[in-house]
């Protein structure tokens, strides 16, 4: 399991290179470091991912249960599976895209990335807390990147509203250390169950509170439209992508492992969290439909599709798992081709208006198919991946008796439909207007038509990721087992 | 023991002091303070080492005495009146 | 040379006092460390300072040194009785004054000591320093007359002739 | 085996390979045709299964019903194919593909899973015809897609009630969810309340879609309602007044496009009514309806696109360039309205006898007349326009072979149907036991017609006057207004203002904290 | 009005959840002994060989966390390198006399040598990598108060600044790598067989004090980043 | 041992509710500060043992407090820093950008 | 025979400490007291100074001689640079900030 601490470091090692290649070599060292990492970062979560199950743990600093621990299992496999998707494509299409401050835009993402990583391995709760922070703040930085007033709001409303929710984390984490005088996540779940029940409600609200706010529930979601809107376009991938999913996994790992189904059921929060996403969704899908900003309208999408996600994870149940699970990953692909070709559109003629998208399906047809072939994914049509996660988590949704959730995802796929539909009949409109545009190139191109054909055969042929996901559920809704796994690794 | 009082008397004249940065009226006039004030913990640093035994205090004072200078500094600098460029409210 | 010589000895002398201890390793690390800082630092620290003495001039200015050194914390005394005495007065009564104090010296580390010199002593504080006319801002606290201070004044220069030998050669 | 819907989705994909224009013909004449043949080679019983996901599916399930429907929409899918190919692009032909696939694998579904996959399947490709035809049909095309997206969601919604009450995904009458479905079948079939989308998209979109649409898309909600929902009692006075509705608006069209469009929810009314009875026979008889009106209704579409192709408008005016200059597209009408009016000897005739004889209530069976008259007497508006009243409209150009040969084709087949109807019954062994051609329904089948031609020449100023078009009331587009205003209310309280947002930060803790302790 | 009393009342109530809180957390029993804080208390010496256990703890027990936390401070210090504009022009501020000048200049190589202190008895006394790191950091800090930000960055570049906190940061996950080498875990310290040397010397607890002075090196650079770029203006 | 608490509950709320009222941006990051500091109480006050004191076992020590809370304290410290440091930068960009430190002023994004 | 160092030696801590709090006590009556801002700075420049001496050479004479004296001494020798600096600068703020004598300072309270 050595090669589950390097997907921490290299991407650290990687940044600080950079870092230093910039003053001694400007551009010249740039591609090759960038590129080369990231190919081998992808060789280094392949083989970590097809060594998640059974669980493994690896022991920073062999210190055992004395230090900080990291395990892989199935739940990080499959965050990690979606890095392995979307990492190197982003790189690929960010050095073509990215023209302004390149060396710091690789550092940061390369910080990030290690960041969600750190978040996605660890075990132990306050290196989770501090990797959080890692990769927030570079996310915060990332949005900066263009330094225009709307970048530099944005970052500031993102940055307020995210340290205002790690200062809960940070909160709940300390007291949790006091009542448990651990940070292992195994030990603290053993030692949390002769806390009382009060203390532990508060502590799980302050969790929840703080790690809502990343993922941007309505209405903890006001800071995310608005850092998207002026952020680098392959950032964004990344965010909605990883950064958000990195939250929503640790918020779950949080409730499902230190405090245990049980408790979430005794405490109603598995119905708190069904309402609470269809609440978010059905808002969200109502603004995406006001926005005129593309980019805007895809954050407002986002947001709804987490709520689907929460709706997923907190019905409790193993199809529930498998479905939010299911879903996290295909939200990652398929909101990554669209902003991949909102990107390209930007790129080429610094389109970010749906009304700046008129005739573009007739000058880029494959790439307007893609954009259209994800957008009906995420709008839950068949024969896309979308369909498949939503198709289980509406029949989870049922089986556990929320019966108004199921019925209002259904909803909400109708009111997704009408502004991704907006965007579709815009591309394909005609426009005597004839525009100035870069061409494309391939390394933007490519990248896109990959995540936008993983939305067809995903959907088509979904047992290629649950075969994975579909281990998720034991890990989560017994912590007994990744209990032990953790206490004797 | 006498070193505790010597403590609570340095604690009590800091707490006379604060009286000033509250007060004020000027920007100066905090900034004494406050500078009388970080003069007087150091000097309680220096005592609670021998109070509780432990002589590594003397360090954490002498840090401490550093970030006192250079804080003062940094104040000095940049606080000042509006009109003359300073940050505004 | 000599510069860098003198910042290591005082560089050194500073670690080992903060190691608390002396051993090969402390000597060793600081040797390593206080040769780095010397070299890189001498030049900026002792740019106007004239080491063209020997060791026996040394001596006798550091005897000095120490001297003025009692003296002026007995003044740091006196003054701040002074000072104290007032804010423990039932009725203190102040009679403060800025004036201007041309100054002689010519070597920029004098100035700086020397300013030391007014605020810790004579109930003067160095307000401000023109460089252009070389020319120290003062305030002091309590006098009365335009005589108390021009005795005032003449002390200062006495005292900053002081300093002056003790740091500025005469070569 | 496999679904004939395959060949399409095949030719479908094959499209996209970068081949000659002649090629394409070939392709295309060569997959419907197979499709065609191989639905005709399928025996009933067959069955394909599959697992996916957790669900035992069965993508291919064959019985008489479905063989029947596979055949005319097969056949149906030639005479199209073949009508449209020289005069669409290659983009609308590769949609025109997977809408047809998609319609035939629904016919051959034999679960739950796979009719809704490949019922919105059409519903993209069909939304996306319309949206991609020209800048005129982009509203259309909106509202048609977002229309029938929320039909197939309730269907969705009916399936997983049905799965989640049976456990069972099978394709068979529904037991739980029923109005879901109902919604769902009622917005494909374009009933009354749920029929606004049914002009609107064939009036607007280019002729040769309208033609691909009628063909399937309502006649798949048939086909699945026969599946799903027979011998509701209810929907049968339901149908009815559909029907009626229908009549009184295909009235008031000016437009020949949405007048057929109309007319189409007056055939659905019959179709429903049979199946409603939930009798052998009266399933037979819609499915048999089901044929026919493809058949005529099909070719009068192709018509009136001959009409759009060689005039460019599509008014009632412009028929009048009929009878003289389109000798094919004539005939083909005269044959198709003498189907559609229920003439002994033509095709409309035997399935109307079928549903008429498997209705006992004597107020259906006054409403079947009833509908007939009507249908008489609003196609007479149409052959007067066609060939009676002087015209001066000019030919802009002549139509292409294809278009008639595709047209022809379906006539041909139509004549077969109607002057040997057994022969229908023997393709598909279903034998209604019926005598087509007895006094008594020769009788019944001939009344509403000769009523309404006396009945045309007494009023015929009033049915052939072209009628200002009332505004349709929309109750859709109010609900959506409402829907957009709350979104734009919600909108505005995001105003920039990061206090506001802090604020409702803030109070999310409290009612998270109140919620979890209390 | 209302929104401010409605604020007030907020946090009114959150302050009442977490008294209620704290006043049971407080409440209850522990009888069970914190295992960890008592093994760290009784073996960490013996473990680690330093006998500062809150350097043993940041640099050893738990080095993983310190290297995300120099990853966060790397980042600050990136944001706000780019974030200032490449135009320099220092901050208006008073500007010092000549008096101002000539103490800097004797301070520096006392707060040189204080830093250097420390961070190299990390281990052994109070302080460590991160507070002796800024203490160095305030030598570019006021050099820059006083002198003015050109002089500061003409004596130390951005560039080399950035390029040291790098290095520091490489270094520390090199020094971590070394166990990786010796074939045990990321950031291992004795148990992959480093000599930890006898408790309370210069030299000792193997990794730690090399740890220091990476983390040392790069905190120092960091904040000299931070803190230059928010003296900076457009 | 509940006026510690109650002291850092009185400076948690009031951090909170500087952020949450002030509309001037310093304050707003003032306000974070000291939910900051509280939070570095805490740490304090969870380390606390009667009668210990630094965890550095040298030989004069008898008692030491919890030396975990305190190295996370210290890691809490250093990331708090970082983020208010960058919080401030951007306040300095705002200020030059907008001319204005009312937080309400930012009102470019929204909808 | 009494053993007269030790008592010698508590006897100067004690005054040292005694001074020393004296001292710091003035200051902060100073700073309360005094009516504008130099004659604050006086407090805090004198009696600070003096009041921190008297505690430091207090440890120090407590400690004896040792290595830690000698850092005591250095930190004595670091307070009595920078405090004067320190006034120095805050003054030198003021100062430039009004750019005038003083116009309270005429007044005698
Ligand atoms: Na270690
Ligand atoms: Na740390």
């Amino acid at each position: 399991m050595q090669a589950a601490i390097w997907l921490i470091i290299l991407p650290l090692l990687t940044a600080f290179f950079i870092g230093i290649s910039k003053v001694f070599y400007s551009y010249k060292l740039l591609f090759p470091l960038v590129t080369g990492s990231a190919i081998l970062y992808l060789y280094l979560l392949i083989s970590v991912i097809d060594h998640s199950y059974p669980p493994k743990v690896y022991s920073v600093g062999d210190w055992g249960l004395l230090g900080i621990n990291i395990m892989v299992d199935p739940f990080s496999g499959l965050l990690l599976l979606m890095i392995a998707l979307l990492f190197l494509p982003v790189i690929v299409f960010s050095l073509k895209y990215i023209t302004f401050h390149t060396h710091n835009y690789f550092i940061l993402t390369y910080i990030m990335t290690a960041g969600i990583a750190g978040m996605v391995l660890t075990a132990d709760l306050f290196n989770l807390y501090v990797f959080l922070e890692v990769s927030s703040l570079s996310s915060c930085a990332l949005v900066a990147l263009k330094k225009t007033n709307k970048a530099i709001e944005g970052t500031f409303k993102y940055l307020v509203m995210s340290t205002l929710g790690s200062f809960f984390i940070l909160l709940a984490t300390i007291l949790t250390y006091d009542l448990t005088g651990t940070l292992n996540m195994a030990e603290i779940s053993v030692a949390f169950q002769d806390i009382p029940f009060q203390i532990k409600s508060i502590l799980m609200a302050f969790f929840i509170f703080g790690y809502a706010i990343k993922i941007g529930l309505i209405p903890l979601h006001a800071w995310l439209p608005d850092s998207y809107e002026e952020s680098p376009i392959p950032y964004n991938v990344l965010s909605s992508g990883l950064v958000m999913k990195s939250a929503v996994y640790a918020l779950i790992r949080v409730l499902y492992i230190l405090f245990g189904f049980d408790f979430l059921d005794e405490t109603g929060m598995l119905q708190i969290g069904v309402v609470w996403g269809v609440v978010t969704f059905l808002i969200a899908h109502l603004l995406a439909f006001q926005q005129s900003n593309v980019i805007r309208l895809l954050a407002y999408s986002s947001i709804a599709q987490i709520a689907y996600i929460t709706i997923g994870l907190f019905v409790g149940t193993e199809r529930g798992l498998i479905g939010g699970n299911f879903h996290i990953l295909n939200h990652a692909i398929m909101k990554g081709t669209l902003f991949f070709v909102i990107a390209i559109f930007h790129y080429s003629l610094t389109a970010v208006d749906i009304k700046d998208l008129k005739g573009l399906g007739f000058r880029f047809p494959l790439l307007s198919f893609t954009f259209v072939v994800a957008s009906l994914a995420i709008v839950g049509l068949p024969p896309f991946n979308g369909f498949i996660s939503k198709w289980l988590i509406v029949e989870a949704a049922l089986d556990a008796g929320f019966i108004y959730a199921a019925f209002s995802i259904l909803v909400g796929t109708f009111l997704s439909l009408t502004y991704y539909l907006k965007v579709i009949v815009t591309l394909y409109t005609k426009t005597d207007k004839t525009i100035e545009m870069k061409e494309p190139g391939l390394a933007l191109k490519l990248p896109t038509i990959f995540l936008g054909s993983l939305c067809i055969v995903f959907g088509i042929a979904p047992s290629l990721p649950l075969s994975l996901i579909d281990k998720i559920p034991t890990f989560l809704l017994d912590h007994e087992e990744y209990i032990s796994i953790l206490l004797g690794g | 023991m006498v070193v505790l009082y010597v403590i609570l008397a340095i604690v009590l004249s800091a707490c006379l002091t604060f009286y000033r940065v509250m007060k004020g009226p000027s920007v100066s006039d905090r900034i004494v303070a406050m500078h009388a004030i970080g003069v007087m913990f150091l000097l309680v640093l220096v005592l609670l080492s021998y109070f509780f035994a432990r002589k590594i205090f003397i360090d954490v004072a002498l840090v401490y005495g550093v970030f006192l200078f250079v804080d003062i500094v940094i104040m000095a600098k940049y606080l000042r009146k509006p009109e003359q460029g300073g940050v505004r409210d | 040379m000599k510069k860098k010589l003198l910042t290591f000895m005082l560089t050194l002398g500073l670690w080992v006092v903060f190691a608390g201890r002396m051993n090969i390793q402390v000597m060793m690390f600081g040797t390593i460390i206080c040769s780095i800082l010397s070299h890189l630092l001498a030049n900026s620290v002792f740019r106007f300072v004239h080491l063209n003495g020997g060791p026996k001039q040394i001596v006798i200015k550091i005897t000095y040194m120490f001297f003025v050194f009692s003296a002026f914390l007995y003044d740091v005394f006196l003054s701040a009785v002074k000072v104290s005495r007032q804010a423990f007065a039932w009725n203190p009564s102040f009679s403060p004054r800025i004036v201007k104090l041309k100054t002689s010296d010519e070597n920029s580390s004098d100035i700086g000591i020397f300013a030391h010199f007014l605020t810790c002593t004579q109930g003067a504080l160095a307000l401000d320093f023109d460089p252009l006319h070389k020319n120290y801002v003062i305030h002091w606290i309590d006098v009365d007359s335009d005589a108390e201070a021009e005795t005032r004044k003449a002390l200062i220069r006495k005292q900053e002739h002081l300093v002056a030998k003790i740091f500025h050669s005469e070569g | 085996m496999i679904t004939p819907g395959l060949f399409y989705l095949i030719g479908a994909l094959l499209l996209l390979l970068p081949i000659r224009e002649k090629m394409t013909y070939i392709l295309a004449i060569l997959m419907t045709t197979a499709a065609l043949m191989m639905t005709f080679y399928l025996v009933p019983g067959d069955r394909v299964q599959l697992e996916f996901l957790n669900y035992t599916l069965t993508p291919v399930k064959v019985d008489r019903i479905s063989k029947l429907t596979g055949l005319i929409f097969t056949f149906g899918g030639l005479g199209s194919v073949i009508y449209c190919f020289r005069i669409c692009s290659r983009a609308n032909l590769r949609l025109i593909f997977i809408f047809i696939g998609s319609a035939l694998t629904v016919a051959f579904s034999g679960d739950l899973f796979t009719l809704y996959v490949f019922w919105e399947l059409m519903t993209i490709s069909s939304s996306f015809l319309i949206i991609m035809a020209s800048d005129g049909t982009k509203k259309t095309g909106y509202y048609y897609f977002l229309i029938q997206v929320a039909g197939g969601l309730s269907a969705l919604w009916g399936v997983f009630l049905q799965y989640a009450a049976t456990g069972d995904l099978a394709l068979k009458t529904i037991e739980a969810g029923i109005p879901f479905f109902m919604i769902a079948v009622a917005i494909k079939l374009a009933f009354v309340g749920f029929h606004t989308w049914l002009p609107l998209a064939y009036g607007k979109a280019p002729f040769y879609v309208a033609v691909v649409l009628s063909i399937y898309t309502t006649k798949v909600g048939v086909y699945v309602m026969s599946r799903l929902l027979p011998g509701i009692d209810i929907l049968a006075y339901a149908g009815l007044f559909s029907a009626l509705f229908g009549i009184g608006m295909a009235l008031l069209q000016t437009q020949v496009r949405r007048f057929l469009s109309y007319s189409i929810i007056i055939q659905v009314g019959y179709m429903i009514i049979g199946i409603s009875m939930g009798t052998v026979a009266g399933i037979t008889g819609a499915m048999f309806h089901l044929v026919n009106h493809i058949l005529y209704k099909t070719v009068l579409f192709m018509a009136v696109g001959v009409v759009v192709y060689t005039t460019g408008k599509d008014d009632f005016e412009n028929l009048g360039i009929m009878g003289r200059k389109l000798p094919v597209t004539s005939i083909a009408t005269l044959v198709a309205f003498l189907g559609i009016a229920g003439v002994p000897f033509f095709n409309g005739y035997m399935s109307k006898a079928i549903i008429k004889d498997a209705v006992n209530e004597p107020l259906l069976t006054w409403g079947l007349n009833l509908m007939s008259f009507g249908t008489c007497l609003l196609f007479l508006k149409f052959i007067y326009y066609a060939f009676l009243k002087k015209s001066t409209i000019s030919l802009d150009k002549q139509p292409a072979l294809s278009m008639q040969v595709g047209m022809g084709l379906l006539t041909v087949m139509m004549l077969v149907i109607g002057i040997h109807p057994v022969w229908l019954e023997s393709v598909t062994n279903m034998d209604v036991a019926i005598h087509y051609f007895d006094k008594k329904h020769l009788v019944s089948g001939i009344q509403p017609f000769l009523w309404s031609i006396a009945i045309f020449i007494l009023i015929k100023k009033y049915v052939v006057k072209n009628y200002e078009a009332p505004l349709p009331y929309d109750l859709y587009r109010q609900i959506a207004k409402q829907v957009v205003t709350t979104g734009y209310q919600l909108s505005n309280y995001h105003d920039g203002k990061l206090t506001k947002y802090l604020l409702w930060t803030t109070s999310t803790l409290i009612i998270l904290l109140a919620l979890l302790l209390f | 009005m209302v929104k401010k009393l409605y604020k007030l009342g907020l946090v009114v109530s959150l302050g009442m959840f977490l008294f209620v809180l704290f006043s049971d957390i407080h409440n209850l029993d522990r009888t069970s002994k914190n295992y960890l804080s008592e093994h760290y208390i009784s073996e960490g010496v013996q473990e680690t060989g330093a006998i500062n256990l809150v350097t043993s703890v940041l640099y050893d027990y738990r080095a993983f966390d310190t290297l995300g936390e120099a990853t966060v401070l790397l980042t600050a210090a990136t944001i706000l390198a780019f974030l200032v504009p490449v135009t320099k022009a220092d901050m208006l501020g008073t500007t010092f006399t000549i008096i101002v000048y000539q103490a800097t200049k004797y301070l520096i190589p006392f707060i040189a040598v204080l830093g250097v202190y420390v961070i190299m008895f990390g281990h052994l006394s109070p302080g460590g990598g991160f507070v002796g790191g800024v203490v160095m950091a305030l030598i570019p800090i006021l050099l820059s108060l006083t002198y003015g930000i050109d002089f500061s960055e003409y004596k130390l570049t951005p560039n080399t600044k950035k390029v040291v906190e790098d290095i520091g940061a490489i270094g520390f996950i090199l020094l971590g790598l070394l166990a990786v080498l010796t074939g045990n875990n990321f950031l291992a310290n004795g148990q992959a067989g480093f000599p930890l040397g006898n408790a309370g010397e210069l030299i000792s607890a193997g990794l730690i004090p090399y740890l220091n002075v990476m983390i040392g090196i790069k905190v120092g650079a960091g904040l000299a980043i931070i803190f230059n770029s928010l003296m900076k203006e457009q | 041992m509940e006026l510690p608490f109650v002291v850092v509950t009185i400076l948690f709320c009031l951090g909170i509710y500087t952020i949450i009222t002030q509309k001037n941006l310093i304050k707003i990051v003032l306000g974070f500060t000291i939910v900051e500091s509280s939070l570095i109480l805490i740490f304090v006050l969870v380390s606390y043992q009667p009668g210990g004191t630094a965890p550095i076992l040298d030989k004069a020590y008898h008692l030491v407090v919890d030396p975990i809370p305190q190295a996370l304290a210290l890691t809490s410290i250093v990331i708090g820093g970082s983020v208010t440091a960058v919080m401030l930068a951007l306040v300095i960009k705002i200020q030059k950008r907008y001319r204005t430190l009312n937080v309400d002023k930012l009102r470019k994004l929204k909808g | 025979m009494i053993d007269f160092l030790p008592i010698l030696r508590q006897i100067v801590v004690y005054v040292f400490f005694l001074t020393g709090s004296y001292f710091l006590l003035s200051t902060a009556v100073g700073m309360i007291r005094f009516p504008d801002l130099y004659t604050r700075l006086h407090a805090s420049a004198k009696c600070l100074m003096a009041g921190g001496i008297s505690i430091l050479m207090g440890c120090i004479v407590l400690e004896g001689i040792g290595f830690v004296s000698l850092k005591l001494i250095i930190l004595l020798l670091f307070l009595l640079i920078t405090n004067p600096i320190a006034n120095h600068v805050i003054a030198c703020l003021d100062h430039s900030n009004t750019m005038t004598p003083n116009p309270i300072s005429k007044n005698r309270s």
